[in-house]
């Protein structure tokens, strides 16, 4: 056991660093810059909304294009793609060691995720040479922006539930329905869409896939308001949206297949999303007073954060274990799958306590709030969110049950029933 | 035996829920939460005050209904059930309690019948700085007849009229060097600053003194045994807010369960959400039940109250917390949309829990006052 | 609200309490007779196997059927059934009042619950006269005693997956299979029993009902050895084991009628049993000493202690509400059905909570441990018992969310299957 | 990075496994469980001391194998799956350890090879009374070369040959008046009293000590920072146990909800029992990274070990509870029957957080370790 890069991993973080030292800055600590700690929504691609309005937004798109192109240019943008788009041909382990040193900066985050980690490996495998050749080099340098077109209102956790209906009209498709929780659909330039193209067919049967521009006549996008007041996702409206045929990626009715080839591509983990943890209270404890002194001398806060600093590093440990297995060159475990898991409650747990702990102040949100200003109230909403988003708590366990330990399904009422006669309330 | 509301508070129960019903909807809450500018429902504190609410245990001759404290309690459940945006918290459950219980003559029947008529809105205020509130914390002073200092957050601050503060009333920082003050708001040296609360039909707002009249409230460096009992009395009217708001958290997470549907179920039908539901039914009536020993003690005078309050509060806050959490998690996605009014009770539940004294500090009050009954 | 007797009431408690002061023996403190305090088998009518073996548990039945005499006599031993049974006609009421003054004394418990609180009743609405005049007054007065004989191996949580075979021979039925978790079956004169009468008829209507005589030839009794060491329950075999078709309860194929009537006749809360609780741990943490003083200055343990104490009072006044419910002539509410789920959960945390606080010396059983002597070593196996038996923390959920919340039923497997075509696995 | 055990160290481990997997059946566990004259497996002692394994972290000069610490980390891992009912822990985890860190070389040239043989058994001794131990605590004495004093629960007591004990070596009471001494247990003045454990295939026993002869250990008056470095060393160890345990208990909860069918499913098909195994799953996942990096500590004498050791002891000691608890629950009525395994787990689980220090103890380690980190 030792933590020690391989020589080459060695090189490459140096060539890593360089790159960074030159061309972007270093992370702040928490008390000088706290709105920079400001949790982020974890799930890829979802750049939190950037406060004052449209024209701030556009800047910040702007500063992440710039970004992209250099970052692409060194070669980092896509390390784990061939050489041929545009990648860097890149080893997994020299990925995560790219994401640990970048975690470190202030760089722009959630506008490329998606294209790169999931949406180009997909058109690798299942778009023709033209379009690979087209579109793929694009979503590296930035110049192109791409959203995944798949959770619908009564398509969330039960993601193959879609009934966007895609109905064929000789060289095309016209698309009608309304997709949701769009990370990204307000700026994105192309986005992958998956339709039900036969509602008689068996619920997981009657999908097709198509990528589309998101310029198409008939598109048009809403931001969702969140409960934190800002918005990461949007609705997407459908309105006889016509697309060619060119546009479909896989058979028709093959569209659940081409979409788990998108699911299983989430990216890997690229470094803890700057949030809060234990680290972060433990500051807290160091300002708070309670009813006997400072709080981080209080046995009862002492207790809980002692489980929180386990929780929090047996995460990272973990990740230290499938790091190990992919520098090895082999897949890692299922160990990651626990970590939204642990993470989105401990966050919640964590923020409810550090109000408790400032007491009746803990109810003013806002820069007035002067222990790490806001971030233990944004934590309270964001982290109620974060349980939610890229999966709940409730799936995830299932996961876990089902794929880890092999547990058997849930009776699913959904497997041997045409879609259009399942019963879906009125949704 | 007899652990239940009579026939009358009942009747009084439900005009109240079905009043709230027609008059406070989601709409217009979600007029103060949307409106940085409004600090609470004018009309329909109107409307509440003339209905007598505001007066409900207010003695006659001070211009209330004179009814008890368990109606009182009655009509709390029914405000935390429809989330309702006014000063009624603050202004009697806080500022009338003190009043009644502490003011002298003179002073009940200066403000208690403006309070009971709801024409004037009284607030109190204690914390200054972050943290647990110890009369060490206080640094706000009285001299000269006049109170130099700062509060903060200050409850409906901004909305009140008077406020009852502590401050030292000689230079000691000790628990005996507290006294109370009633102070009208409406003064030169006074100047409040909005803050923004996780429950913004909620609000709060810092206030800084300087020079500004006072008048004494009860006996001088008694501050904070009277802030407990009247914090012990309002512990147990906000326990049954929670318990109405941890009640509808759990109605509307079940009804959306129902109707909900994935995997072709009804959502409401999979394990892992009718176990979490059973889990917020059981704390809700452990709350509830906490909440009716502490409307008994409360409504007796008996001296079971600091117990019976602060399990009132604790079993409340937890219940609520719970309830109003989960029921995001059930409504899945939508469930942290700005539109769904899951948000609404989320943040109401943490608020709750913290403007008296966060639930933490209540546990402590609860074990510190089960070790002095153990003595007595 | 007030917490006063009625003056019917006050009368009625008088008569109990004067009964018990001069025919029973109050019960001790804690610190006195700690052995009187260790938890009982909160399921009804399962008395902990008596230290000390065979003989001190027939002079300890033979003590229980003395005392059952003198408090049928007396009126109080079946306040619910009719006089003409022997019952004193009373109401839900006076049961309570009862039950909550016996439980101030040390008396026999756990051997003619099940009889009194569920098999009597159940006789008396589907036995004929000639039977309910035979057996029921010699339930109450404890010359007979009563076992019922309903979970088997494959049909625990799932109490009506039972396999026990009844074929009919003439006017006669043979019984072979299995009961397990019998409470009382090694004492008991006579049982009720629901056994499979035609395996191709749906689950629940394929179910006979019967009564019989435990010395029956074919019956064989044996001691379950428990977790703790003792012995609370029994398995019973049955070996072609035959009885008349009069020992038939309600018609061939209607069992699980019949047992619904049982199991809805589960008797009201008689008193909390003498167990372990927020009042123990309180007195525990008066004496333990953690690293900076006495256990109960300690905040992390105040903390602790104060939610036990909330879920403790809790449950109390969730239960004066029901009495003040059926001081009113209404049924209770379904607020008992939390009871059993929070009591076994707090007791099993604050068992372990008990140890942890002893450090190392939790380790240590029996009475050579001085706080408390074993009361947590014990109280730490007695729970995980208590979670399960009588309904599984998992089935009383499950019932709270169907029955109290009105949530639709799990998805079921076993509903328009004949019952031996269900799958069971290798049990 | 490679934040793995060597592929040597695997085989070890395989080795390890399938040899306890042969000789150290349920069955074997049970021969000690029931009864109460065997305070350990005899015949499992002397295979694993002729493999080796006692001596596997003591040095070749001192008749050991000369392994690693991460060796000794893999066979605690089988030893803590297998329930192995043998002292080894208190003797080579203990014992050992505090002679190899501390003792002069005449010590470890007498103890080390008889303990690396498995031809003699140590253990040690701290606790005197009930909670939390404190130097206060500690009335046992040393003078005129004598030990007086009492000390309970001594794991392993009544099986050993050899002890290590904390003693007052002057009058004061505090830490630095502690030192520690070696005892041989067959000599007079030693009385030992059976206990009953919570888990009897881990036996303790009493033991008064009346002018008994000892030889110090280390340098006087150093018991306390001596003691906490083995502690945190012993921590490791016992949360490789402990995960081993934790795993196995999942392990089988799976195995029975597959076989066994409730309602026409298999139980482990309802949400109820999946999301339970799911939180076993996690917490085990948790303890066993938080182990690898106690490990990594201890292998290479880090500074961190305080730290790592603490987590790893709290992590795991969660995670062996939880599971071993609910694998009963998974179980249902058999679950707490005497013939199912459950208990084995369930007893093993308390026992293992309780005989270093409680787990509260070590999350109290643990958050003062950090503080220290964050001054240093």
């Amino acid at each position: 056991m030792d933590f020690n890069d391989s020589q080459q991993e060695a090189a490459f973080r140096k060539e890593a660093r360089d790159f960074l030292e030159v061309n972007a800055e270093k992370r702040s600590i928490i008390s000088d810059k706290p709105n920079d700690k400001s949790p982020q929504i974890a799930v890829a691609g979802a750049p939190e909304t950037v406060k004052g309005g449209k024209e701030a937004a556009q800047e910040a798109l702007e500063r992440a294009k710039v970004w992209q192109k250099k970052k692409a240019e060194a070669g980092f943008a896509a390390i784990l793609w061939p050489k041929e788009f545009g990648g860097y041909g890149g080893s997994p382990i020299q990925q995560v060691i790219y994401s640990q040193e970048e975690h470190d900066y202030l760089v722009p985050s959630g506008y490329f995720e998606i294209g790169i980690g999931m949406l180009g490996p997909t058109m690798m495998v299942w778009g023709n040479d033209e379009d690979k050749k087209r579109y793929l080099p694009k979503m590296i340098t930035g110049e192109e922006i791409w959203c995944q077109l798949f959770s619908e209102p009564s398509a969330g956790s039960d993601l193959a539930g879609i009934k966007m209906k895609a109905e064929k009209d000789g060289d095309e498709w016209v698309l009608n329905g309304q997709k949701v929780w769009t990370s990204g659909a307000h700026f994105a330039d192309y986005g992958m869409i998956v339709a039900r193209s036969d509602p008689s067919a068996l619920k997981h049967k009657g999908l097709t896939y198509f990528y589309l521009d998101m310029k198409t006549p008939g598109i048009e996008v809403r931001p969702i308001k969140q409960i934190s007041g800002t918005s990461n996702f949007n609705e997407v409206f459908f309105n006889d949206v016509r697309i060619p045929d060119s546009q479909r990626l896989g058979g028709e009715g093959e569209g659940w297949k081409v979409a788990l080839t998108t699911l299983m591509n989430e990216r890997l983990a690229v470094g803890d999303p700057p949030g809060l943890d234990f680290d972060q209270i433990f500051e807290a404890t160091k300002e708070l007073e309670v009813e006997d002194g400072l709080a981080i001398k209080n046995s009862e806060v002492r207790q809980k954060m002692a489980d929180w600093y386990v929780q929090s590093r047996g995460l990272q440990y973990t990740k230290f274990r499938s790091i190990t297995a992919l520098s090895k060159g082999q897949t890692p475990g299922p160990e990651l799958s626990i970590s939204k898991l642990v993470t989105a409650s401990k966050m919640q747990d964590v923020s409810a306590y550090a109000l408790e702990l400032m007491d009746s102040s803990g109810m003013v949100h806002h820069d007035q709030n002067p222990v790490l200003k806001n971030l233990f109230q944004n934590g309270y909403f964001f982290s109620a969110a974060m349980r939610i988003a890229g999966g709940t708590d409730e799936v995830l366990r299932n996961i876990i049950a089902e794929r880890v330990l092999g547990l058997p399904q849930d009776e699913r009422a959904d497997k041997k029933v045409p879609f259009n006669e399942l019963p879906s309330g009125k949704n | 035996m007899n652990f239940d509301f009579s026939d009358d508070q009942k009747l009084l129960r439900d005009q109240a829920r079905k009043f709230l019903f027609d008059k406070c909807d989601r709409k217009s809450v979600r007029t103060i939460l949307d409106d940085d500018q409004l600090h609470y429902h004018k009309e329909l504190w109107s409307q509440i005050s003339e209905m007598g609410w505001t007066g409900t245990a207010i003695p006659e001759e001070y211009g209330g209904l004179g009814l008890g404290m368990l109606e009182l309690c009655v009509i709390a459940e029914e405000l935390g059930r429809s989330l309702a945006p006014t000063p009624f918290s603050s202004s009697i459950y806080l500022f009338a309690e003190f009043i009644k219980n502490y003011g002298s003559e003179d002073q009940k029947k200066k403000f208690l019948p403006l309070i009971a008529s709801g024409e004037k809105i009284g607030t109190f205020a204690l914390s200054e700085t972050n943290g647990t509130p110890k009369p060490s914390n206080v640094k706000t002073e009285y001299s000269s007849e006049k109170i130099n200092g700062y509060k903060s957050p200050v409850s409906d601050g901004e909305t009140a009229d008077y406020l009852i503060i502590a401050a030292n009333s000689d230079n000691k920082g000790n628990r005996n060097s507290l006294s109370l003050y009633i102070v009208d708001l409406h003064q030169d040296g006074v100047s409040k600053t909005s803050l923004e609360t996780i429950d913004p039909t909620r609000p709060a707002c810092s206030i800084k003194f300087e020079n500004v009249k006072a008048e004494l409230l009860g006996e001088q460096g008694m501050a904070w045994d009277m802030t407990e009992n009247i914090f012990n009395r309002a512990a147990v009217l906000y326990s049954f807010e929670q318990v109405g708001g941890a009640q509808v958290s759990l109605d509307e997470a079940k009804k959306y369960s129902m109707e909900r549907f994935a995997f072709g179920r009804q959502i409401g039908s999979f394990q892992a959400l009718k176990h979490k539901m059973a889990d917020m039914y059981v704390k809700i009536e452990l709350a509830r039940s906490n909440a009716y020993y502490g409307a008994w003690a409360l409504s007796t005078d008996s001296n079971e109250l600091p117990v019976a309050a602060a399990g009132a509060r604790v079993s409340a806050s937890d219940a609520f917390n719970y309830a109003a959490k989960e029921n995001i998690q059930i409504h899945g996605g939508v469930g942290f949309t700005w539109d769904y009014d899951c948000h609404l009770f989320y943040r109401r539940s943490k608020l709750l829990s913290l403007n008296i004294g966060s639930t933490r500090q209540w546990r402590e009050n609860l074990i510190s006052n089960l070790e002095k009954r153990n003595i007595v």
